[in-house]
C-alpha cells in the first residue's frame, strides 16, 4: 500500500518536475514545480515526517503563488500561447542533469548507510517541537534571524525609490567608463558594455538555434540578451498571440 | 520504500533541478531549476532521516533549515531580479553581461 | 484523542459528501434570505428554500460559452480543485465526539495548506479564461490573499497552542472548559476575515465582483457557474465548520448531543458570513491590504502572544 | 534581580530617549537622567549586598554576574561620574542629535556596569565589546566633519587589542573548560604555556582599552567626540576597563613571573611618556588625554607592584576628578569657541568655573589633602615597596602630572594680561548655558573631588579599605616628603614659564612633534588602521582592477606580439633570402663572361641552376617561414581572446563553470578516499 503510494508520488514529482522546464505557459511550469513540492511532502509524509510534509505543502504552496506572479510579470509570452524555447547551451545543461543524478544515484546504489529507520509510533511531530525549541533553539532562533535580513534586505534591494535616490536614479545604468554620461534606460546595449564584438559572436553561436519564438526569426534575439530588456514585454507582439494576455503581462508590471 | 529507492528520486529531482537551472534563460526559470535541487535535497535529507538517522529529531530540524535555506533563496532572488531589471531592463542571464557596476 | 475512532473509507466519503451537499444547499439558501432581505424584497420561505435549486437547474441546461484560447485544464481543473480542497479541508475536522473523517495529527496545518492551495484554484479560475477582467480580478486577488494568508496561519496555531496539538479533535477537547472564542477573543474575528477572504465574499468580495463586470466568472456559464458557485460555498462550509471546531468549541455544549450542537454553530457561522456578505461594503484592494498587514498581523501576533501567555 | 536593573535601567532609560528623539528634548534628557541616577542608586545597593546571580548559557557555558569587592567602587563611581556628565550633555552643543547623545552615554553606563559585574570572561567580553562599540558611536557623533575615521581609528586599535582577550579565553577554556574568573587561580597556578598565552592575551587587551603605551594614541582620535562623551570615556568607564580588568584578575596574573615587571614597565613608561607629551600640548583636551593615559600607568603600577585596591583607589579618584577637568575644559571651549589655548585663558570672565577647576587641577597635581593626591602617595608607596628606583621614577611622573595640571589651569583658566595678544577665535555669543547647567555640574563633582579628601582621615582610609577589600601599602614620611617637594617643583617650573610666556608650546616647534605622542599614530595608522580600512576598498576593487583587465592586457599583449613578428620576418628573411638569389646572379653573369667558349655551356647551365635555384629558394622558404611566424602570432591572439571569454559576464556560462568544477570536486574526494 504504502510502496504502491510512494510509486505513485514520485513518478508524479520528477514528471512534474520535467514538466517544469518543459512546458510553454509560464502558470504551467510554476504550478508543475508546486505539483512536484506536492508530491515530495506526501512523500515526506510516508516517511513519517507528517508536519515537515504538511508543512511544506503549506509553505511551497505560498512560494509559488508568488513565483506565478513573477513569472507573469518578467516573462514574455506568459501563457505560452506560442510555441517558444528559451535555453542555452542545452546539450551541457543536459549531460550536466544527466551526471548530477547519475553520481547521486550512484552513491544511492552503491554507498552502503547504516539501518537505523524510525520507529512508526514515535511522535515525530512532538519531539521535533522539542527539539526545535530545546537542544536545536540556537539553530531555530538563528533561522529567524536570517529570514528577517532577509526581508530586510530584498525590500532594500527591490524598492523602486530606494535610500540612494528615486527609482529613476536605478533605472538608468551606470557609466561604463568613469565620468562617462548616463545613457537612458531605453538604449542600453552598448558593445563594450558585454565586453566587445566577439562577445556577441560567441553569444550567436551559442544561442540562435535554440531561441526561436513563434516562427519569428530571433536573429536579433541573441543580442536581445541585451536588447530584449529594453524592449518592454506589455508591447512585444509575438506573431498572432491575443492582444489581450499580453496587455495583463505589461499591466502587472507597470502597476 | 526503503532508502535506496528515495535516494533516487531525490536523485532524478537533483539532476531535473541542475539540467533547468543550467540550460533555462531567465532569471526566474534559473531559480525554478535551485528550487528543483533543493527539493530533491529535502527528500534525500528527509530519507536519511527515516531509514538510516533513527528518527532524531535532528535530521527533522536539518530538513527546516533547508526549507528556510529555499524561501531565503527565493526572496533574495526576485528581489535581486527585480532590481536588475530596474537597473539593465534585462530579464535574462544574457541581458547582464556586462563586467562593470 | 485516543477514543476518536477513523471511519471507513467508503463511510468517510459518504459522511463528507452528505456534509458538503447539505452545507452547500444550506449556505446557498442563506444568501438568498439575506440578499432577499437586505434588497428588501419579501420574504417567501418557500421560494427561498427552493431557489438554489432552481438556479442549479437553469445552470446545468445553460449552454456554456468558451473563450478564445483559453487554459482549458486549469480552467476545469479550478473548480474541481476548490470542491475537493474543500473536501480535504473537512476530512479533518470532528464532526462530532470521536467522529473525525480522518485524524490527522496536523490536521491544522494541513488547514491551512488546503486554504493556501485554495488561493491558488482561485488563481487558475481567474487566470484560465484568457479574459481580460478574469485576470485582473485573479491578480487582484493572490494580491490581497497574499496578505491575510499569514494571518489564518497564526490566528489556527494560537487556537492549537492551548491544545498542546496540531490535531483540531484536540484543540475542540481543550475547550471542554472555555472556549477559543473566549480565550483568545481576537482569534475568531481574525479568522471570519480571513474565511470572508477565501470566499470572496463581502468587504473581500474580490474575484467576482461586480466592478469588474462579474470579475472571474465574467466568462463563466453553464456547468462551469454551477460548478463554480458549489466550490465557492462548500469552501465556506469548510470554514464555518473549522470556525465552529476550533474557536466555538466544537462539540461542547448542553443537552443536546454534541454532532447537533456542532452542526448549530456551523450553522451560526455560515448565517454570519452569509450576512456579511451582503451587508458589509466592499473594501477596495490596497487599502485592505495596508490594514491587513499593518493593523491585522499585528493583531494576530498579539492574538497569539496572548494564547501563549494562557498556556503558561 | 538589582544586577539586572543595574544592566537594564540604563540601557532602557538610553533607548527610550533616543526613540523618544529631538523634538521632545525635554522627555528624553528627562529620562536618562532619571535612568543613570536609578542606576546610581541600584549600584549603591548592589555595592552594598554584593548580590550573585547565574545564567545558564548551554554548551557547558554560563553567565556569571556577582560583585567581587575590587569591583564595588566602580561600581558606584560609574553611574556617579555619568549623571553628572549626563546633566552637562543634556545642554552640551546643539540640539540637534543631542537625544542620540544622551542615549548612547545611558547605553554606555548599562554597559559598563555589565563589565563591572561580569563573573566570568564571556560576561566580561560581551561588556567589553559593547563599551568599545558604543564609545565609536560616540565618538562618531559628529558624524559630518572627519569625527567617523578618528573614531575607527580608535575602535580598530582596541579591537586589535580585543582579539587577546579572546585568545586568553580560547586557551583558559581550552585547558580548564571554565571561563570562570573563580577557576582562574587554580588554572594559573598550574602552568604550562596555555597560562602565558592566557596573560599576554590579558595584558594585551588591557593595555590597549586604557591607552597604554604604545596604543596611547588613540585617546587623541577619541577627542574628536563630544566633550561629555570624552569626559565619561576617560574618566569611569572605556579605559577604566583596562585597570579594572588587571585589577580583577591580579590575583590570577600575578602567578606569571613576567607580569609585573611588565605592568610596572609599560605604566611607567606611559606615566613619564604621558607627562611629557601633556606638557607640551595646545589643547587642553588633548593634554587631558594624554594625562589619562599617564594617570592610568600609574594604576598599572600599583597593580605590577601587587596592590590592585591601590589601583582601584586611584581609578576612583581619578575618575571623579577627571571627569571635572574635562567638563571645565568643554566649559572653557564653549566659552572661548577655540579649541586650543591660545583663544583661552578665561580667568576673569568665568571666575567660578576658573575656581572649580582649580579643584581638579590640584586634585590631578596630587596636593593634600585632596583625595587624588593621597591615592597617588599610595601608589608611589605600592612602587617603593617594589624597589626603591621604580619609587622615584613614581615621583618623577608625578612632577610630570604637577607640571601639566598647573598648566592646564594656568593656561585654560589663567588671566590674561594686558601684553599677551587678543585671541583670535570670537567668544561664543552666549555662556548662559555653560553659568548655570554646566557650573552645577562642576559643583557637584568639585563637591565630590573634595569629599575624598576623607581618605587622608584614619577614618576614610579604613572605609576604603573596607569598600576594595585589599590591602595598602604603609606610606613612608620620606616618601611623602618627596612627593611634595616633587609637586612643589612641578608648579613652580610652570609658574616659572608662565612668567616668561613660555608655558604655552608654539605650534612650529619640534615639542609639536612630541605633543603628538612621538609619532606614535602614524605609526599604528600605517600598521594597523589603514590596511584594516584599506583591505575592503580593496577587496572590492580586486575584480575590475586585477582580474578584467589582467586578461584584457593578455590578449591585447598577444596580438601585439604576432603583428611584430609578422612584420619583422617579411623585413629580415626576405630581404636576406632576395640578396643570396642575387649574389648567386651576379656570379654567374661574371663567370659567364670571364671564360671562353669552352665551358660556356656547363657554366651557363651553372648560371641558369643557381638563379633559378635561388627563385625556388626565395618563393618556397619564404612561404614557409611566413606562414609559420603569422600562425604563432594569431594562435597567441586567439588564445588571448579565448581566455577574455571566459570572463563573459554571462550568468549561465558562469554557473557552468561551476557545475563542471564542483563535478570534479566530487570525483576527486571519491577517488582520493
Amino acid at each position: 500500500m504504502i510502496d504502491v503510494a510512494f510509486v505513485v508520488f514520485s513518478v508524479a514529482a520528477v514528471a512534474s518536475g520535467y514538466g517544469v522546464f518543459r512546458v510553454d505557459s509560464m502558470i504551467r511550469a510554476t504550478y508543475l514545480l508546486l505539483a512536484s513540492f506536492l508530491n515530495v511532502g506526501a512523500i515526506l509524509v510516508l516517511l513519517l515526517a507528517e508536519y515537515l510534509g504538511v508543512a511544506l505543502l503549506f509553505m511551497m504552496t505560498v512560494e509559488m503563488i508568488v513565483m506565478g506572479l513573477f513569472m507573469v510579470m518578467f516573462m514574455m509570452n506568459p501563457a505560452g500561447l506560442n510555441p517558444m524555447n528559451m535555453v542555452h547551451q542545452p546539450r551541457f545543461a543536459a549531460a550536466a542533469g544527466v551526471v548530477a543524478a547519475a553520481g547521486v544515484a550512484v552513491v544511492a546504489v552503491f554507498a552502503d548507510f547504516p539501518v537505523a529507520p524510525v520507529d512508526a509510533e514515535s511522535a515525530t511531530t512532538r519531539e521535533l517541537g522539542i527539539e526545535l525549541l530545546g537542544g536545536s533553539m540556537l539553530v531555530f532562533e538563528s533561522i529567524g534571524v536570517t529570514l528577517l535580513a532577509t526581508m530586510v534586505c530584498s525590500v532594500i534591494l527591490s524598492s523602486a525609490t530606494g535610500r540612494f535616490g528615486d527609482g529613476y536614479e536605478g533605472s538608468v545604468a551606470p557609466a561604463l567608463e568613469p565620468g562617462g554620461d548616463h545613457r537612458p534606460a531605453d538604449d542600453l546595449y552598448d558593445p563594450d558594455a558585454a565586453g566587445g564584438m566577439d562577445m556577441d559572436m560567441d553569444m550567436g553561436d551559442m544561442d540562435h538555434g535554440e531561441m526561436d519564438m513563434g516562427g519569428m526569426d530571433m536573429g536579433g534575439m541573441d543580442m536581445g540578451g541585451m536588447d530584449m530588456g529594453g524592449m518592454d514585454h506589455g508591447e512585444m507582439d509575438m506573431g498572432g498571440m491575443d492582444m489581450g494576455d499580453m496587455d495583463h503581462g505589461g499591466m502587472e508590471r507597470d502597476s | 520504500m526503503n532508502l535506496m529507492t528515495v535516494l533516487l528520486v531525490a536523485a532524478a529531482l537533483i539532476g531535473v533541478g541542475v539540467w533547468g537551472a543550467l540550460a533555462q534563460q531567465t532569471f526566474v526559470m534559473l531559480m525554478m531549476g535551485i528550487e528543483m535541487m533543493l527539493n530533491g535535497v529535502i527528500l534525500a535529507v528527509a530519507g536519511f532521516w527515516a531509514f538510516a538517522g533513527a528518527g532524531l529529531p535532528k535530521g527533522q530540524v536539518l530538513v527546516i533549515l533547508s526549507m528556510a535555506v529555499m524561501a531565503i533563496e527565493l526572496a533574495i532572488g526576485f528581489a535581486l531580479v527585480t532590481a536588475v531589471y530596474r537597473a539593465r531592463q534585462a530579464d535574462m542571464t544574457e541581458g547582464i553581461g556586462s563586467l562593470k557596476g | 484523542m485516543n477514543e476518536v475512532e477513523q471511519l471507513s473509507a467508503p463511510l468517510a466519503i459518504v459522511v463528507v459528501a452528505a456534509v458538503l451537499v447539505v452545507g452547500v444547499y444550506v449556505s446557498s439558501v442563506v444568501d438568498v434570505v439575506a440578499f432577499r432581505s437586505v434588497a428588501g424584497q419579501r420574504l417567501r420561505p418557500g421560494s427561498a428554500a427552493l431557489f438554489p435549486a432552481r438556479v442549479a437547474h437553469r445552470l446545468s441546461r445553460q449552454q456554456s460559452v468558451r473563450t478564445e484560447r483559453p487554459d482549458m485544464i486549469l480552467r476545469v481543473l479550478a473548480p474541481a480543485a476548490l470542491l475537493g480542497l474543500a473536501a480535504a479541508a473537512v476530512t479533518v475536522i470532528p464532526l462530532s465526539p470521536g467522529i473525525v473523517v480522518a485524524d490527522v495529527g496536523t490536521g491544522i496545518v494541513l488547514f491551512g495548506a488546503a486554504e493556501a492551495l485554495a488561493i491558488v484554484a482561485i488563481f487558475f479560475h481567474g487566470w484560465s479564461p484568457n479574459s481580460p477582467f478574469a485576470l485582473i480580478a485573479g491578480y487582484r486577488f493572490v494580491a490581497v490573499a497574499l496578505s491575510y494568508e499569514l494571518l489564518s496561519m497564526f490566528v489556527l496555531i494560537g487556537a492549537a497552542i492551548p491544545a498542546e496539538s496540531l490535531s483540531i479533535g484536540a484543540i475542540v477537547e481543550s475547550q471542554a472548559g472555555l472556549w477559543n472564542v473566549i480565550r483568545q477573543p481576537l482569534g475568531l474575528p481574525l479568522f471570519l476575515i480571513v474565511s470572508l477572504g477565501v470566499t470572496f465574499s463581502g468587504p473581500l468580495d474580490l474575484l467576482d465582483s461586480n466592478d469588474l463586470a462579474g470579475g472571474g466568472s465574467v466568462e463563466d456559464s453553464g456547468m462551469q457557474r454551477l460548478a463554480w458557485q458549489t466550490a465557492r460555498h462548500a469552501m465556506r462550509i469548510a470554514f464555518a465548520a473549522c470556525a465552529a471546531a476550533v474557536f466555538l468549541g466544537g462539540w461542547h455544549g448542553p443537552v443536546l448531543p454534541g454532532g447537533l450542537w456542532m452542526a448549530l454553530k456551523t450553522f451560526a457561522v455560515i448565517a454570519l458570513l452569509g450576512f456579511l456578505d451582503v451587508f458589509v461594503a466592499r473594501i477596495s484592494a490596497e487599502r485592505f491590504v495596508r490594514v491587513a498587514w499593518g493593523v491585522l498581523l499585528p493583531l494576530a501576533f498579539l492574538n497569539l502572544l496572548i494564547a501563549g501567555v494562557g498556556a503558561l | 534581580m538589582i544586577l539586572f536593573a543595574l544592566v537594564a535601567m540604563p540601557l532602557l532609560a538610553g533607548l527610550v530617549t533616543w526613540v523618544v528623539g529631538d523634538r521632545r528634548l525635554g522627555v528624553g534628557s528627562a529620562v536618562a537622567i532619571g535612568g543613570v541616577a536609578g542606576t546610581l542608586i541600584v549600584a549603591i545597593a548592589a555595592a552594598l549586598e554584593q548580590p550573585t546571580h547565574g545564567l545558564d548559557w548551554g554548551g557547558g557555558l554560563s553567565l556569571t554576574f556577582e560583585v567581587d569587592p575590587i569591583a564595588r567602587g566602580p561600581l558606584v563611581l560609574v553611574p556617579l561620574v555619568a549623571l553628572a556628565v549626563v546633566v552637562y550633555a543634556s545642554s552640551y552643543g546643539e540640539s540637534q542629535g543631542r537625544a542620540r547623545l544622551l542615549g548612547l552615554l545611558s547605553i554606555f553606563v548599562g554597559v559598563m556596569e555589565l563589565l563591572l559585574i561580569a563573573g566570568d570572561l564571556l560576561t566580561l567580553i560581551m561588556g567589553w565589546e559593547l563599551v568599545g562599540l558604543v564609545s565609536w558611536a560616540l565618538i562618531a557623533h559628529h558624524w559630518r566633519g572627519d569625527a567617523p575615521a578618528d573614531a575607527s581609528h580608535a575602535f580598530i586599535v582596541t579591537r586589535a587589542g580585543d582579539l587577546g582577550l579572546f585568545i586568553s579565553a580560547g586557551a583558559v577554556f581550552a585547558t580548564s573548560g571554565s571561563l570562570q574568573f573563580s577557576g582562574f587561580g587554580a588554572f594559573t597556578d598550574g602552568g604550562g604555556a596555555a597560562v602565558h598565552v592566557f596573560v599576554g592575551g590579558i595584558v594585551l587587551a588591557a593595555f590597549t582599552k586604557s591607552a597604554q603605551l604604545p596604543f596611547s594614541p588613540w585617546l587623541f582620535s577619541a577627542m574628536s567626540g563630544p566633550t561629555p562623551a570624552s569626559a565619561l570615556l576617560h574618566s569611569a568607564t572605556m579605559v577604566a576597563a583596562g585597570a579594572y580588568l588587571l585589577a580583577r584578575l591580579q590575583p590570577a596574573l600575578d602567578s606569571v613571573g613576567w607580569f609585573g615587571p611588565l605592568a610596572i614597565g609599560v605604566g611607567l613608561t606611559t606615566a613619564l611618556a604621558g607627562g611629557v607629551v601633556a606638557s607640551v600640548q595646545s589643547e587642553p583636551k588633548k593634554l587631558l588625554a594624554a594625562s589619562t593615559s599617564a594617570q592610568y600607568g600609574f594604576m598599572f603600577v600599583a597593580v605590577g607592584a601587587g596592590y590592585p585596591a591601590v589601583a582601584i583607589a586611584h581609578l576612583i579618584a581619578h575618575g571623579v576628578f577627571k571627569a571635572l577637568l574635562f567638563i571645565s575644559a568643554g566649559a572653557a571651549i564653549d566659552a572661548s569657541g577655540s579649541s586650543r589655548f591660545e583663544d583661552m585663558r578665561l580667568g576673569r570672565s568665568h571666575r567660578t568655573t576658573a575656581a572649580l577647576a582649580a579643584v581638579g587641577a590640584l586634585a590631578l597635581a596630587g596636593v593634600p589633602p585632596l583625595g587624588g593626591a593621597w591615592t597617588k602617595e599610595a601608589v608611589v608607596a605600592a612602587a617603593a615597596l617594589e624597589s626603591v628606583w621604580i619609587g622615584v621614577f613614581v615621583v618623577l611622573a608625578a612632577v610630570g602630572s604637577a607640571f601639566y595640571a598647573t598648566r592646564f589651569q594656568l593656561l585654560a583658566f589663567g588671566s590674561r594680561r594686558v601684553d599677551e595678544p587678543a585671541p583670535t577665535a570670537d567668544r561664543a555669543e552666549d555662556s548662559t548655558e555653560l553659568r548655570n547647567r554646566s557650573t552645577t555640574v562642576l559643583m557637584l563633582l568639585a563637591a565630590a573631588t573634595i569629599a575624598l579628601s576623607l581618605l587622608w582621615l584614619p577614618w576614610g582610609e579604613e572605609q576604603l579599605l573596607k569598600v576594595t577589600g585589599g590591602e595598602f601599602a604603609a606610606s613612608k614620611l620620606w616618601e611623602f616628603v618627596i612627593s611634595i617637594v616633587a609637586i612643589v617643583a612641578g608648579a613652580g617650573w610652570a609658574f616659572l614659564l608662565w612668567r616668561r610666556h613660555r608655558l604655552l608650546t608654539p605650534s612650529g616647534s619640534p615639542l609639536s612633534s612630541v605633543s603628538d605622542w612621538f609619532g606614535i599614530p602614524a605609526a599604528t595608522k600605517v600598521g594597523l588602521v589603514d590596511p584594516v580600512l584599506a583591505l575592503a576598498g580593496w577587496a572590492a576593487r580586486l575584480d575590475d582592477r586585477v582580474v578584467d583587465a589582467g586578461i584584457g592586457r593578455v590578449s591585447v599583449g598577444a596580438q601585439a606580439t604576432s603583428r611584430l613578428l609578422a612584420r619583422g620576418d617579411d623585413r629580415i628573411v626576405d630581404a636576406g633570402i632576395g640578396r643570396v638569389s642575387y649574389g648567386a646572379q651576379a656570379t654567374s653573369r661574371l663567370l659567364a663572361r670571364g671564360d671562353d667558349r669552352i665551358v660556356d655551356a656547363g657554366v651557363r647551365g651553372t648560371a641558369h641552376f643557381a638563379a633559378w635555384f635561388s627563385r625556388m629558394l626565395d618563393r618556397f622558404a619564404e612561404y614557409g617561414v611566413d606562414r609559420a611566424v603569422d600562425g604563432s602570432g594569431r594562435l597567441t591572439g586567439a588564445l588571448g581572446r579565448q581566455s577574455r571569454r571566459i570572463q563573459s559576464g554571462q550568468t549561465h556560462q558562469y554557473y557552468a563553470l561551476i557545475a563542471a568544477t564542483s563535478a570534479a570536486l566530487v570525483l576527486v574526494l571519491v577517488l582520493w578516499s
